[in-house]
């Protein structure tokens, strides 16, 4: 299929006007910036009727076919839509899971009659997803999964407990990766890879409360919850297999993703936008050199992240340690992330230990809840110790 | 020479208040009653805060003529560092605050007031009116018919303040006002919610309260006894800062110690056991600093060295909450996400910390006046 | 948009430099090449300088009607990083900036002269006065006679250049001298003595000198260039440290590899693991930094984005290569401490990388103004 | 003993009008700043002569026996002479292993016969004194040191390479750690420590050369060289135990040492003081704002040093961690060191990248050779990754 750079050219433009029209408006309540962070029904409701939105006007899972909710599009025009999603800052698509994780495995390895039963429910927002890969005793270590899933007849009875189940609680399907061989030499080789109902006997979760006071997580236990058979995804034992095919759908629209805003982008300039008329020392707060200092420190961190992505597709200039901005991409984007949100609130000033709730907090509190959750992102997924390991064994080749 | 005064002492005074401070807040405030604290009203146990009292807190730094054991803010920084360290709020800082500065500006001539508050009554310093903690002047000002207008921001413990001490202007002139709680009008306090849910502030609109003379401090002392009493504010909230960075660095410590990952206790990783000893490190110099601080700032007006001395306290105990704070969520992995992890509590109490008197840059770009000319 | 623009592109002509200098740089500047130079007075191979001008370097970013190739600044990136990467000297950096402002102050008008470095001629640009790189306003100055007056410092290559482009004072105007070797009175040249053993500079005292008519490069075109040279030559020795810092993180990688202590590859601690690989991402920062400026910065004047990528790589770069010298040295431990061990030799670099056309806050101040007004 | 303040006060004003009356000249060359940087001999026979007159004068080994070239004096006077050295910044003591390790060890744990044959000509600094401890393979693991030493009828035979061996090139002895027994289970008991003669056959030492260019170091060689067996100290295999025993006089007169000026400090007001009249962009340099907080930052590192050393010997101040800042020391001195002659090189500007032996380099490079030589205490010694270790574990119990 191939298309023509007027085509995309016109469709941005088309994209870009709806977005513009479309954007809601502020609800009076804190959005999440993060699929992440959805902690209540209101937030919870805005959002799937935003994305339920977007996808009636045609601009969420563009590339999936038309049987199953998509328009069969190429992917390019899903890319698109993404970025301007992301320039127009409209809420983000938060049924991240479906969307990212779950869809496109289901389009890519899924029988039929999943495709047909998950895979527009996923675009409209009618299904939730969640993810069941964590567990309390193994934070960054996934592979050493306790959770059990024990064939019985038709069934999986699956007992054990997850955690950072997002919107665990909301969620009406879980990718969940369980145990069903405890006796393989390799731990990675015991583990199964299932869709599973959430709203059954047996499953219970627990809202998780976030540092930030809100909740986003929950934990979820499985106590002798008899999932159907077909629930499977794959072999036995393919289960280390699947979740990590599931990683590479974060390289978007592509790479099959259905598309959507994961996160709403919080750059240097909206940070430096509202320091505008904040004073310290009874001068502007951008008039002060030590401050001008860390600004720029941010916006060279920020910009440096952004000329890396455009380096990297340019293999001559990659060719030192191939794979480096690549693998570092997560370590680099989270802790510059953490470090110029904390920089935020020290600029504040007194009004920097508001928090949200309070009406004469900046930006409703948005800056200190947004430090607190920027966490997520250095924790989540592998910590930044851990992720710095990785870049050390893989792109430096130093030893474990 | 640039180093300056580097005398640090403590005297038999302190040393006993420290290890009573220290045992009283272990018992009164252990982690568990802090959390039961964080969303109620007061904020503090009022029975906590009586046993203070009884236990003569409130007149520490004040004239034993006044009630008080005459012990100076020196005395107090024990006390704070112990506070600190379990977390434990109660409108003391206030109160210790708005004491010096009555006893600053006003001396024997408000000698009841500071009788009242060293027996327990509790005073707030009304201090800041917006988010610049630098600025020196006040917009609230008092008329030549005694009638105050304007606002107080941030003004710590003001639900339960029986006492406020005002400085605003009168006509060009620094003048301190004590309004009584009742003389507020309703509706004249808005709490704040803040990042540090173990404690409490309120804007507090004094339009029309009517202030007699004798409820005002004027002089030619006042315009110093606000700089000292901004000061010493910086102090003791570094001595708390340095007290609650020692308790995040022992619960960094102990999760370090118990929690494995990868088959291995984590703390036997350098990339958490390292940065650990920075926290240490740095808590080390805080609380060199803060004692300094105590051994040179005394009842008197702050010479140099006292300024220098809380300045330098600010600026190191503030970073290094900070830090310490930072990496206590970050070092707890998933559980430090989570609300039920005390390491929120440090981080939060971070947060408020540095915003206190000045954040550490303030605080060197002052010092750089002084040391550097 | 405060992070600007944000183009990043490879030229055909770029990416075959850039593996022609690379592979030249490696055979013909291996460590071994680099410390035969260190002690010499020419400070480089005049056999290898012959080759570079053999293979066109002089005239790289020189017009193809001087007997340039045409292909500006942005293809003499690769070329430094490669030279940097090699600790390659050589006086290809100051016959390149000394040709640029030639090139853009007088363009036509000095044609011959730019054909003359394009050929090899050694060029060199006496611009600095005094430590203080901040400076804009020069001390030398020309006499309605047309003869010169006061000494540059830190000239590079001063012993070997055979032409010094020279901007001075005129009577209140900027112009610039162009100054024959032979021109120069005896005991003229002070060498100095740099920290980089692999660099070369000199006092020149051009005092007495006298400059013809032909000789002068003057106009309003004169200022802009000198400003476009400084942010040229920024970007130029932010390339060089570029690949220094690469060489040096590479150094400490294959150290980390295969020195043992206590029975384990010191690669396996993260104590070493991990401050490298920050080294890495500051190194694929400077890297990217210096290809967006090739990419923004052509013949023509500089304009913001130009100017706002020459400083950011500047600062990125040379702060890149002072903690990574810094770092190789402790992470070589006791080996590290002797000269013997080619760390040194990246943090001597280091020291003087920060120091040419500004350093990193220097360059940070400019960009506050340029990004926050 | 006792001593009356008024005496320690008369003497300290003694010292002091003796230090300032007889304070070197400025001898037209870069005088080393510590004891591992004696480069050649004309250094040497500067300090050589200088520490001869501080002997002869009274103000060395004050506390050391009357018939062993001290004056039997009270450790408290020494003090106050060290302090005074400081105080008018003369030259170094610059004969440290002698009169900070070897001499009080001899002193305490020799024959009568060690004490006559040495400790006199440690003060006058006739027998300069060096240290074999380190090995090439073993940089930061002593206990691991590879060096034999094997008895033969009166003698041992040594073999082996010693690193790092302090003015080796002009030493009369070393304090050697040498394996007398390579088959202990615990490496540390195959250890004997021995008063070896440099200026015998089979003692070779080759110069090192420092990342500044210059010497102070040697390696030494050991190939069959016989030394007497009365050169061991105490017994076979205490050798570990003699060498942790001589870290103790580290703290100086009180604890044993002769006394002296190890290495000149170097502080922020030198380095302030030298900025006076420099410029950047066109204004001074202490009136940036930037470097103005980075120049607070260095004060506020050195202070807290000095009043750390304050509150550690308060013990009701010191109880969090007992030992902190103790073990520590080492590990802040060295790096905040490191650090401030970093800023150093930084503020000058152009004139940064000069360096030793150019005549407008300020201070004759003293800044950059002190910065290239600050490595050698955060590497020497015990690197400071192997300093934070020791905190870690023993101040704040972490595991291993």
């Amino acid at each position: 299929m191939s298309v023509s750079e007027l085509e995309l050219t016109e469709f941005r433009a088309e994209v870009s006007a709806w977005m513009h029209e479309n954007n809601p408006k502020d609800p009076g309540f804190l959005l999440p910036q993060t699929f992440m962070e959805v902690g209540d029904e209101r937030q919870l409701e805005f959002l799937r009727e935003w994305q339920h939105k977007v996808w009636a006007a045609g601009y969420l899972g563009m590339a999936w076919p038309e049987a199953y909710g998509g328009r069969g599009a190429d992917p390019a025009f899903q890319t698109i839509a993404d970025q301007e999603m992301r320039r127009h800052a409209v809420p983000i698509s938060f049924n991240i899971i479906g969307l990212g994780w779950a869809g496109p495995l289901i389009n890519d390895i899924g029988t039929t009659e999943e495709k047909e039963k998950y895979l527009k429910r996923i675009l409209t927002a009618e299904d939730v997803w969640c993810q069941g890969f964590s567990e309390p005793e193994n934070g960054s270590d996934l592979g050493n999964a306790q959770t059990r899933a024990v064939r019985d007849g038709d069934e999986y009875v699956i007992n054990g407990q997850k955690i950072w189940t997002t919107m665990g609680n909301f969620a009406q399907y879980m990718i969940l990766l369980a145990r069903t061989n405890p006796d393989t030499p390799r731990k990675y080789d015991g583990l199964s890879f299932f869709l599973s109902p959430m709203n059954i006997a047996g499953v219970e979760t627990r809202p998780i409360r976030k540092l930030t006071g809100e909740y986003g997580f929950t934990e979820t236990f499985f106590t002798d919850a008899r999932i159907p058979a077909n629930c499977l995804m794959g072999e036995e034992g393919q289960g280390w297999k699947i979740a990590m095919q599931t990683l590479q759908y974060e390289r978007g629209a592509e790479a099959g993703a259905a598309g959507g805003q994961m996160m709403v982008r919080v750059t240097v300039e909206d940070m430096i936008n509202e320091l505008q008329g904040v004073s310290r020392d009874e001068a502007a707060v951008l008039e002060d050199p030590l401050l001008r200092d860390e600004l720029v420190r941010a916006v060279m961190e920020e910009k440096s992240q952004i000329l890396g992505v455009r380096r990297g597709a340019i293999p001559g200039l990659s060719s030192d340690y191939p794979g480096s901005l690549l693998l570092s991409g997560k370590l680099r984007m989270s802790e510059s992330t953490r470090r110029m949100r904390q920089l935020a609130i020290k600029l504040q000033g007194a009004e920097g230990a508001l928090y949200v709730g309070d009406e004469e907090a900046r930006q409703g509190g948005f800056w200190q809840r947004a430090y607190l959750n920027s966490f997520s992102a250095t924790i989540g997924g592998g910590t930044s110790q851990v992720q710095t390991n990785i870049v050390a064994e893989h792109v430096l080749g130093l030893p474990k | 020479m640039i180093i300056g005064n580097t005398t640090l002492t403590l005297t038999e005074e302190q040393g006993m208040l420290m290890d009573v401070a220290r045992e009283f807040c272990r018992d009164k405030s252990p982690v568990s009653a802090v959390r039961e604290q964080l969303d109620t009203e007061l904020g503090y146990d009022a029975g906590v805060w009586k046993e203070m009292i009884a236990l003569g807190w409130t007149g520490i730094a004040l004239p034993e003529h006044c009630g008080g054991s005459g012990l100076g803010v020196s005395a107090l920084v024990p006390v704070f560092e112990a506070m600190g360290r379990a977390l434990l709020g109660t409108p003391l800082l206030t109160t210790s605050l708005a004491a010096q500065l009555v006893m600053r500006a006003a001396g024997a001539a408000q000698e009841s007031v500071l009788a009242d508050i060293a027996s327990g009554k509790i005073a707030t310093l009304a201090l800041t009116e917006d988010a610049d903690w630098g600025r020196e002047h006040f917009a609230v000002s008092l008329d030549k018919n005694g009638t105050l207008s304007g606002m107080k921001r941030f003004v710590p413990d003001a639900a339960v303040a029986e006492l406020f001490v005002v400085p605003v202007q009168r006509e060009g002139e620094l003048v301190i006002a004590l309004v009584g709680a009742s003389q507020l009008p309703d509706g004249a306090i808005r709490p704040n919610t803040l990042i540090d849910e173990t404690k409490r502030a309120a804007n507090v609109d004094f339009t029309g309260v009517r202030v007699d003379e004798n409820s005002l401090i004027s002089g030619e002392q006042v315009a110093n006894a606000i700089n000292d009493t901004r000061l010493i504010g910086a102090l003791l909230v570094a001595a708390e800062a340095t007290g609650s960075a020692g308790a995040c660095l022992d619960t960094i410590v102990e999760y370090l110690k118990t929690r494995k990952q990868f088959g291995k206790l984590i703390g036997s990783y350098q990339a958490l056991k390292h940065p650990t000893v920075d926290i240490l490190i740095d808590t080390d110099s805080s609380r060199s600093f803060i004692y300094h601080a105590a051994t040179v700032v005394g009842d008197e007006t702050l010479d140099r060295d006292g300024e220098i001395a809380c300045r330098m306290a600010k600026a190191q105990a503030t970073d290094t909450l900070l830090q310490a704070g930072d990496r206590a969520i970050q070092f707890h992995g998933g559980m430090g996400f989570t609300y039920e992890c005390n390491a929120q509590l440090y981080l939060r109490r971070a947060q408020w910390s540095q915003q206190q008197f000045g954040d550490a840059q303030h605080h060197r770009t002052r010092l750089a006046k002084l040391l550097l000319g």
